[in-house]
């Protein structure tokens, strides 16, 4: 399912982030964004997750624009996306349950209250897929630690294996690997490689251009409130067309 | 100073307050509003008058936190004076008290004259009659009632309830249970735009019968237990409102053009009764 | 010096009722308290979400009404209840008056804004970012209330239990309409510990009034405790 | 049917008290609230914080006895401040039974749990690394716990609205400690909004106790709007 | 003055974090400390800024051992030393009211007083230090804005601005750029590098070797609740004397 920003126009107040911003990421993709602090990357991803409608512009899934569609379609599309944000956003509880959240929430009520008596009465078991997750991101041991208490790089290994866990069809990754040692960045982006391979379309939004070099199939460009250029990995690194590409990825542009 | 006009040869009390308590039903006929403030010019002080239930205002009495205290309950009124904490009690007023009931009257009580009976047949016919149950003055004569008809506490059936509150409240909860009670008259007439419960029993201020008279004593708090209570200011506030200018005044007060209180502190004979316990017998209790 | 000596040894005074009267008390009013404390917080929760969360018109007012209401005068709140209830009022055929439900209506008014507006504030202090995550892993807005919930669940335990407080200890309303009746068998039909202590206040009987007190206070915490039980939380940390 | 026709026609009864009067009851019932707010405030706070975050054994148990204080039954609160005051009680000295000041602490007693323990989940629930950065940036004990005050600034608010809610609304402790009095010359002694009504409905004058608790909501609601102004949020939304 | 870290221990619980850590550093040098995520970097960090009182051993200032001397005494040594977490932790007011933090405490109650005044009557002025520290990370003109609406990478910079703002001896620094692009890493690794000039000892926790190779003077790598190794940026670099040292900065090692 191919997920596309059509023209998208979007701001908080009357200061525009973006004006007509068109984005498409296809199945088994890659797709970097990258531009400075404050660009709006975020902004980005969250419109592509569904988090808000945009002030102008289509989001599109699989061709059709998903605003359009009643909020239970809608909920139908988000729940085919993964989104990893920026700050790791836990949840007030053990690392498993955070892990389990997606795919509880995808349970029926009644299975859900069953597990939750279950829980209470000390009967529970471990949804396999969780802790699948879980080790993927080498978190298996820690899966009944308070989640507030995980080292910065834990709580994000542990936000992308609660995206990873319910395998969706698309993951919105914003900058996973920021608080990430270089061991543990290869472990993630192996799995977002291995993602990929299953036909998963990823967006991935990052700072680090060794890593876009790295994993990503094509890069766009964010900057000026526009995309000022979207290619292939190799072309965009290599032979960027906009003068200010070379410069940003060089780290001599200034904002 | 502000000296009264009492010629300055009593105690200096100008600018001092007293503190009266009395019951919620004495208080809410308006009658100590038409004493107090003559009294206040005259001394030049103020007096605080605070209504309770009958039993918290004689405690609060007893732990000196008044100076004079006004009930309409003789047997707890004695038991005080004999404890020692109350002294120079009067007889003040009396009023009467009156069975009150819905207008359809279910029980058909209406008219008689008989308080006894009155609450024989309020029984017999199981109408709901909501009793005081506050240990007041009021509910001390019901109870009376109640055992001249034959009716200890515990004869009585789902019918009789007890409230446990105010007269006023109780006359509201007897309108909404479409029920009966006994309530003082001072307080039944100042309501008497606020109810539609009618007198069917009237008292001896009408004609009834004696059974249901009410009269009010007033005491002060013997300084020689509570050496902080104002004496000086409780006896000449007992000495004005039982004085001929307190007693026209109460004479003269009146809700809905009806006389409510009838003043007895001035009387021919001398009453000795009204100074101390009733059936004292001269010995000390000690 | 009877006030003194009172303070000083409550204990020592003999227990001055009978079991079957403290009984009746009791159960009256932990049925009427825990009933409307229940019912508000069926009701106050879902409010104070949608006040928490949804951007309109008026929600400061909103937000300043559901505070006022933290200051209804219980009285006045009897009354309202009282004609609602009484004979000729609108729901007069219902027989209510004077009734353990009544009780349970005016404690369910003066309870709710008080759970409201606190479980407001908890809800108010739960971060954007965890409700966006529960968002975006597929939850429904029952979800996103859910986990909301959850992170604010010690403030919300201490909204309930302050609303339980308010109910349990207030005596204005339930006096009204209740109207504080006991049985002549010496049952409470509407008598809770509050009005019961009340009754023995006016009567002067305060070592009595005490001993009641006492109950009740226990009470609360005994309530207290399990609710925070349930609550899951020791308080304090999060 | 005086009741009907009093719920339906509330407003067309003439306004029936001097305005001396009722000026005076305000001026009695705002100085009352707020000076035993203030005061509850400033106790509360500190407490919330240091329960908040320092840890001991029966932390627990501490927190639940606050929570319990949120039930203190009103009427027990006026009792034991009356055996204080009263003038066989250890401040028996300081003639304050009957007083405002007595009305004051009373109120305190009962406000204060209810500030304190609506504080305190506030205050949990301010992040810990926000905090931690106060600290770092080189503030003292004092400073972290400024921090912390302002960012739960809409949850301590709403304690103290919740708190002065308690306070201005309750009659059981202020009319034994207070007495309700008012002077012959119709100005209030220790006559508040809320023992006026009572006195009102209880002699059965059902519409001027609803105007009286008419004009009480609306100074709740005038309050409350100056401390959301102060607290200098909206409410809602952080 | 000296920062002194002497056969520290320290764990949460019952599970030890380090066994005996030791570690100096001196005024105008930069010490890098690296390590995989979890490893204790934050919780070292933590301990040098004091804190928490290390399990065992001592914290020196200038020789100190910190945690013998009175509290006011400590409040003076930790007002030497600038911190910025890995979190960003700003304070829910605006940017400048954050960047000022550090200069409001340090100043009588009275001028904070007379200062909270004068702002609620509208008539502020802004703390020269606070602004020219946020124009150092290049956000002067978000000064009003409201902390809680900056992107990821624009609250990291304010915590920065943060830290700089009152000029402290010491800078302990979590991950500073993780959520940057190049170019405000750069912006922030002169600010680093000019204040290391100035004299200004920094100890910096990276996951970015670039970054540690760049700016470092020194770097420890902590592994496996130890420093295993100390020494020169270029010889920790080029020839680590553990094997385990290569093998993490090769991003081979698996924890
Ligand atoms: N409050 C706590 N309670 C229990 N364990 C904790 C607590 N805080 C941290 N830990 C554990 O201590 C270890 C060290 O944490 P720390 O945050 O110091 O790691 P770090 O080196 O900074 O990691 P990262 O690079 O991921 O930020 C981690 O395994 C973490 O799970
Ligand atoms: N709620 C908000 N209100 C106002 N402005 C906002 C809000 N959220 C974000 N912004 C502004 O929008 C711009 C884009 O933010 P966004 O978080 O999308 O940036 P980003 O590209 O992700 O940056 P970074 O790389 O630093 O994370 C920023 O300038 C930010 O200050
Ligand atoms: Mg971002
Ligand atoms: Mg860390």
């Amino acid at each position: 399912m191919t997920l596309t920003a059509d023209d998208v126009h979007h701001g908080y107040g009357t200061d525009p982030v973006f004006e007509g911003v068109s984005l498409t990421v296809a199945p088994g993709e890659v797709l970097a964004i990258i531009g400075p602090s404050g660009v709006g990357k975020s902004t980005l991803l969250r419109l592509l997750a569904l988090f808000d409608e945009p002030d102008g512009g289509a989001i599109e899934f699989g061709g059709e624009a998903v605003w359009d569609v009643s909020e239970r379609k809608r909920l139908d599309y988000r729940r085919r996306i993964g989104m990893v944000f920026q700050e790791a956003s836990l949840f007030d509880a053990s690392v498993r349950r955070n892990a389990e959240y997606g795919l509880r929430v995808r349970k029926p009520w009644s299975d859900r209250l069953r597990h939750e008596l279950a829980t209470l009465v000390g009967r529970t078991n471990g949804t396999g897929d969780a802790i699948d997750a879980l080790e993927t991101v080498g978190l298996r041991e820690k899966a009944e630690q308070d989640a507030a208490s995980l080292s910065g790089g834990e709580a994000q290994r542990v936000a992308f294996a609660r995206a990873l866990a319910y395998d969706p069809e698309m993951l919105l990754l914003d900058e996973p690997t920021s608080d990430l040692d270089p061991r543990n960045t290869a472990v993630l982006e192996d799995a977002v490689l291995e993602a990929r391979n299953r036909g998963i379309g990823v967006v991935i939004a990052t700072h680090d251009m060794h890593q876009a070099e790295r994993i990503a199939d094509r890069v766009a460009v964010l900057l000026e409130n526009q995309i000022i250029e979207v290619g292939e990995t190799e072309r965009i690194f290599e032979m960027p067309r906009d003068d200010r590409t070379r410069k940003f990825i060089d780290g001599e542009l200034i904002y | 100073a502000a000296l009264g006009d009492d010629g300055g040869n009593g105690p200096e009390i100008s600018g001092e307050t007293l503190t009266l308590t009395t019951t919620t039903s004495t208080y809410d006929t308006g009658l100590l509003d038409e004493l107090n403030a003559p009294f206040e010019d005259r001394y030049g002080v103020t007096v605080d008058t605070v209504s309770l239930g009958t039993g918290a205002a004689i405690e609060t009495g007893r732990s000196g936190d008044s100076d004079v205290v006004m009930v309409h309950a003789r047997s707890q009124e004695d038991e005080f004076m004999e404890d020692g904490y109350a002294i120079n009690r009067r007889d003040l007023m009396f009023n009467d008290f009156v069975i009150i009931g819905d207008a359809d009257d279910p029980a058909g009580i209406s008219g008689g004259d008989d308080a006894v009976d009155a609450f024989a047949q309020i029984a017999e016919s199981e109408s709901t009659f909501v009793s005081r149950g506050d240990d007041s003055g009021t509910h001390t004569q019901e109870l009376e009632i109640w055992g001249e008809a034959g009716y200890e506490d515990g004869d009585f059936g789902e019918w009789y309830q007890e409230a446990g509150q105010g007269m006023g409240e109780v006359i509201v909860q007897t309108g909404q249970s479409e029920g009966y009670t006994l309530s003082d008259r001072g307080t039944y007439l100042s309501m008497i735009n606020e109810t539609d419960l009618e007198i069917h029993v009237e008292g001896p201020v009408e004609g009834g019968p004696e059974i249901l008279s009410n009269p009010y004593g007033i005491f002060a708090i013997n300084p020689a237990v509570h050496d902080n209570v104002n004496y000086d200011l409780a006896m000449a506030y007992i000495g004005f409102i039982t004085s001929l200018e307190g007693e026209e005044i109460i004479r003269e007060y009146t809700v809905e053009g009806e006389q409510l209180f009838f003043p007895e502190a001035i009387t021919e004979e001398p009453n000795f009764q009204q100074y101390v316990p009733e059936e004292w017998d001269g010995s000390h209790s000690d | 010096m009877p006030l003194e000596l009172s303070v000083l040894s409550p204990l020592v005074v003999d227990f001055p009722f009978e079991w079957n009267y403290i009984r009746s008390i009791i159960r009256v009013s932990l049925y009427v308290s825990i009933t409307a404390v229940v019912l508000s917080t069926l009701f106050s929760i879902p409010v104070a979400l949608l006040v928490g969360f949804k951007d309109f018109r008026g929600k400061t007012l909103l937000t300043s009404i559901i505070n006022t209401g933290m200051g209804f005068p219980s009285v006045v709140v009897g009354l309202v209840v009282l004609f609602t209830v009484s004979n000729e009022g609108p729901l007069g055929s219902w027989d209510l008056v004077f009734t353990p439900e009544a009780m349970i209506m005016s404690q369910f008014v003066l309870a709710a804004p008080v759970i409201t507006g606190v479980s407001l504030a908890a809800v108010s202090s739960v971060e954007q970012n965890v409700r966006d995550a529960a968002f975006a892993m597929g939850g429904t807005r029952a979800d996103v209330a859910l986990v909301t919930i959850k992170e604010a669940r010690y403030g919300i335990a201490t909204a309930v239990l302050a609303g339980f407080g308010r109910a349990i200890s207030e005596v204005g309303s339930v006096l009204i309409v209740g109207g504080n009746i006991a049985g002549s068998d010496g049952t409470s039909v509407t008598r809770t510990l509050t009005t019961a202590i009340q009754l023995e206040a006016r009567q002067g009987r305060f070592e009595t009034a005490m001993i009641l007190g006492a109950i009740l206070v226990v009470l609360v915490l005994i309530v207290n405790a399990i609710v925070v039980r349930l609550g899951g939380d020791t308080g304090g940390n999060r």
